[in-house]
């Protein structure tokens, strides 16, 4: 039973920090927070991915010899790696567009809070 | 042995981290700690085997991130954040949590050496990499060669995301205040 | 910003920082890196120097029209290999197109797509920081 | 030769959208812009045409063949999509240069036309690729593009609007990022068919489920489902009326050609829908879409606020077709996409068009619309026609199509909340119409109050052209019944 649980335990830390990540994006009141709490998600998700491509004993993706034949080891899973490259690329550039978005919300409307800014909403 | 139980612990900083961001009021705050989440996630990566992942991370997410989040902080200066805890989300998103870790029980455990992720394709990538690419770096083949076109859209997303903080950020769009 | 510390500890570092990421860069086929990392410490080096010494004087060597031109030069040797590889005779990136004895022409065109994703990442967030760092001030020439 | 087209359909695009970067003049960037788009179009022919005669093509990227590299794949449907998609950007490029050239300030007009190329880029990718992860970056390539281009709108609130769907549409693009990791750990491969080849192994395990749940609800907050469809009203009703018939017609439906490729052609509906608590949740959401939001748009003021709840319940009716489960009610699926997309993308430029010599969406500034505009009155009443279903429009195809399927599977209570919502469909469209055409009758009484600056307009033949071209395209197509489901048979080969 403990050992089992042990086995999943990084996964279930990964999916936490998703709910907490969902939570936090949900709920913040304050748009700068909803962005950093959605980068918290993004975050979860590609530890999920890293967590998934270990294992155990294994060296990190980098051959010893070009013919793997000759000197065969046990590596991790790279591909995880590759996607999660992509991912955190695309983490980056949702955060950059909507700090933009942000900054011109507080010029037009003065406020980034979103319980002030759907008032002024309705009223226009 | 201690190596499982160090993923462990940093996992477990790097949450309460995420719970701290959550609940916390100043902006300034959030920012900072979000810089130190990366830091801590960059940790892990390179705990789990996957330096590229790291390095790209502590990179991005620690520095070039903060910088551009604390260069746009000084127009939030004198905002601050409301933080309640609110009941009704709170316990969707612990029963999304509690159904999410049900299913994650049918995955393979952590770190074992015969999921079926470390076979077929990998296995491939593995085998023949090394003669057909001519690269040690088992992570910079898959990504410049085999899926070299995912890297291609990844270069267009950063280079979109450039046009379009421009195309936000540049001259303002005339409005017609119209009620 | 005029703190002496400051100034001597960035002009020591930022030597290093660029090495690094031309290290990166260059040597990523058999460590751990690439062109995207190179681009965003290329980058961070660039956001250092601005923070130090202020965005007008990066804006005297790194004008906003260069950094948009290496950004536009990145994305099209990527797309320029693929296209060249389908001029060549293959499918869009098949880099054994280019040289067809054994690994020499993946060699060739992983190099030069790395470079283009370390020029566009570099560019891009360069390009971005400025967006952001000079929003609500006087000027913002930035399109 | 032809393989080859493929790639170029996705970097044409993208590098003449990325050479465009350094052009500041406005009249180039369009000129551009007008130019590639017309040559994807021209791309697109090609590929439908040469996909007639060999059903299925696959593109293999770096020369990798499929598990190992990334493959684009064209089928029929496939094709068929690239048309649509690029035939559209090329009408809504042909009708709206008066348009951008008036709503979007001079100096943005250039980086508006990069990111539209870019975007346009993404939706291509989205249509053709066979890899999971492929599909997610191309994803995440056209909505970063669609929340810029959201932003520019005709009112503050646009911005916050592309704010909103950039926080809901990142949650959803996770989500597929997670279901896609989930299928991974349990099949080691990305390829969609690769994946399907072992599915008769790997179709009971636990994580297969959550992952194909997870990327079905990112798809379905994507598409604008009904209980995820917020942000959808709040981006229409605010972007500029340049971008909208794209968008408005296009983008959430690629979201569901993925879904209805997803569901009918990968997993299979026998595996997805029987027995299974989506069918259930797929009608009772898409019964709820075609009532409620039809019962909202009967009291909607704003033209554009009424055509976007117009969508949310077409949308409805598209997701109780994949519901259904039947190779007839994916026919009536597509054909609803497509009637959808005809329809929806001619009243939004009657709509811009209305706005660009009015200056207001809202009934009271559009009263006896008829005298001044009889041509434009009459285009948009013969498209509300087919969004009802009336007879000799291809919406009325779709309607019956649907009908006839859910008659096959006695499905008699979603029978009637479709006839119901028809006739809430006929009613909304029917008090615009009244305000446009009749007098006396629905005139404000304190007529001050409305006073609507007059604006400056240069007449153009364009967009009546264009938009009359597209009602032609309707009401033909709606003449040719039989013909278009034989036509669907083949389709699907």
């Amino acid at each position: 039973m403990n050992t089992t649980l042990i086995e999943y335990l990084p996964y279930i830390l990964c999916i936490a920090i998703i709910c907490t990540g969902l939570y936090g994006t949900t709920n913040s009141s304050n748009y700068l927070k909803k962005l950093v709490s959605l980068s918290i998600l993004q975050s979860g998700v590609i530890l999920f991915f890293i967590a998934i491509a270990k294992v155990k004993d294994g060296q990190i993706p980098i051959l010893a010899c070009l013919d793997f034949k000759q000197c065969p080891e046990q590596l991790i899973n790279p591909l995880p790696h590759v996607l999660m490259l992509t991912a955190i690329v695309v983490g980056v550039a949702t955060l950059a567009v909507g700090l933009a978005l942000i900054i011109r919300i507080k010029e037009e409307y003065g406020t980034i809070e979103e319980n002030t800014l759907i008032e002024a909403e309705q009223n226009d | 042995m201690i190596e499982r139980y160090l993923d462990i612990a940093v996992l477990v900083l790097v949450f309460s981290i995420a719970v701290m961001i959550v609940r916390s009021k100043n902006l300034f705050t959030v920012v900072i700690m979000g810089s130190i989440f990366s830091i801590f996630c960059a940790l892990i990566y390179l705990i789990m085997g996957a330096p590229d992942v790291a390095l790209t991370e502590a990179a991005v997410g620690a520095c070039a991130t903060t910088c551009i989040l604390l260069a746009s902080l000084k127009h939030f200066k004198e905002d601050t954040s409301l933080s309640k805890w609110r009941v009704i989300s709170l316990i969707v998103f612990i029963t999304l949590f509690v159904v999410l870790s049900y299913f994650t029980i049918s995955i393979h455990p952590y770190g074992s050496v015969d999921a079926i992720t470390n076979k077929g394709v990998v296995e491939y990538y593995k085998q023949t990499s090394g003669n057909e690419i001519g690269l040690l770096s088992l992570v910079n083949a898959i990504l410049a060669s085999y899926r070299g076109f995912d890297t291609f859209g990844e270069t267009v997303v950063i280079f979109a995301a450039g046009l379009c903080i421009i195309l936000i950020l540049g001259t303002k769009n005339k409005i017609n205040n119209e009620k | 910003m005029k703190n002496k510390v400051l100034i001597t500890v960035t002009r020591f570092i930022l030597p290093f920082i660029i090495a690094f990421s031309f290290y990166i860069q260059i040597n990523g086929s058999n460590a751990p890196g690439g062109g995207f990392q190179a681009g965003v410490i290329m980058a961070s080096a660039f956001m250092l120097y601005s923070i130090v010494f202020g965005y007008r004087s990066a804006l005297t060597f790194m004008p906003f029209k260069a950094l948009k031109i290496l950004a536009i030069l990145g994305i099209m040797l990527y797309g320029g290999t693929g296209i060249a590889c389908m001029i060549m005779g293959g499918e869009f990136l098949n880099y054994n197109m280019i040289r067809n004895n054994l690994t020499t022409g993946q060699m060739l065109g992983i190099s030069v797509i790395e470079w283009g994703v370390g020029l566009t990442v570099f560019a891009t967030f360069s390009l971005g920081y400025y967006a952001f760092i000079t929003r609500g001030g006087n000027e913002h020439n930035i399109d | 030769m032809i393989k080859n087209l493929i790639a170029l359909e996705i970097a044409i695009p993208i590098l003449i959208g990325a050479a465009n970067f350094i052009n500041r003049k406005r009249g180039l960037a369009y000129f551009l812009t007008l130019l590639t788009v017309t040559a994807s179009f021209v791309i697109a022919i090609m590929i439908l045409l040469h996909s007639l005669t060999t059903p299925s093509i696959s593109y293999h990227f770096g020369g990798w063949a499929p598990p190992i590299g990334i493959e684009f794949k064209i089928t029929r449907l496939n094709a068929l999509f690239l048309v649509v998609v690029s035939s559209s950007a090329l009408l809504t490029f042909l009708y709206g240069k008066q348009i951008l050239f008036r709503e979007i300030h001079k100096r943005k007009i250039s980086p508006f036309c990069s990111v539209f190329l870019i975007c346009l880029a993404g939706l291509y990718g989205i249509i053709l690729t066979n890899d999971f992860f492929n599909l997610y970056v191309f994803i995440e390539i056209a909505s970063l593009a669609t929340y810029a281009l959201i932003s520019i709108g005709i009112n503050r609130n646009a911005i916050q609007a592309a704010f909103y769907y950039l926080i809901i549409g990142t949650i959803g693009a996770t989500l597929i990022l997670i279901g896609i990791g989930y299928l991974y750990i349990a099949s080691g491969t990305l390829n969609i068919d690769d994946f399907i080849k072992n599915f008769a192994q790997i179709k009971h395990l636990k994580t297969v489920k959550l992952g194909y749940y997870l990327i079905f609800m990112g798809l379905f907050i994507k598409s604008g489902l009904f209980p995820f469809h917020s942000w959808l009203v709040k981006a229409y009703k605010n972007t500029n009326s340049f971008i909208l018939p794209f968008l408005g017609s296009i983008s959430t439906k690629v979201y569901i050609l993925i879904l209805l490729k997803l569901i009918y052609l990968s997993f299979g509906t026998e595996y997805i829908l029987h027995n299974n608590i989506l069918q259930p949740f797929l009608i009772v959401t898409g019964v709820l879409a075609i009532t409620v939001a039809s019962i909202i748009a009967l009291y909607q003021k704003d033209l554009r606020s009424m055509l976007a709840f117009s969508s949310i319940s077409q949308i409805g009716y598209i997701f109780i077709a994949i519901s259904i489960g039947t190779k007839a009610s994916m026919i009536a699926a597509i054909i609803f996409i497509l009637s959808h997309i005809i329809a929806k993308m001619a009243l939004f430029m009657v709509c811009g068009h209305i706005y660009y010599y009015k200056n207001t969406y809202n009934t009271e500034g559009l009263y006896m619309l008829f005298k001044e505009m009889p041509y434009t009155v009459v285009i948009f009443l013969i498209n509300a026609a087919s969004l009802i279903g009336i007879p000799l429009t291809f919406g009325f195809v779709g309607k019956i199509s649907l009908i006839s399927s859910l008659i096959e599977q006695k499905m008699w209570f979603v029978l009637a909340a479709v006839v119901i919502a028809s006739f809430i469909t006929f009613k909304y469209f029917w008090n615009f119409s009244e305000v446009f055409l009749f007098y006396k009758k629905y005139m404000p009484k304190e007529q001050a109050a409305t006073k609507i600056e007059v604006i400056e307009t240069k007449f153009s033949i364009a967009p009546i052209l264009v938009f009359t071209l597209l009602t032609f395209i309707n009401i033909g197509l709606g003449l040719s019944f039989n013909k278009i489901l034989l036509a669907a048979e083949k389709l699907l080969i």
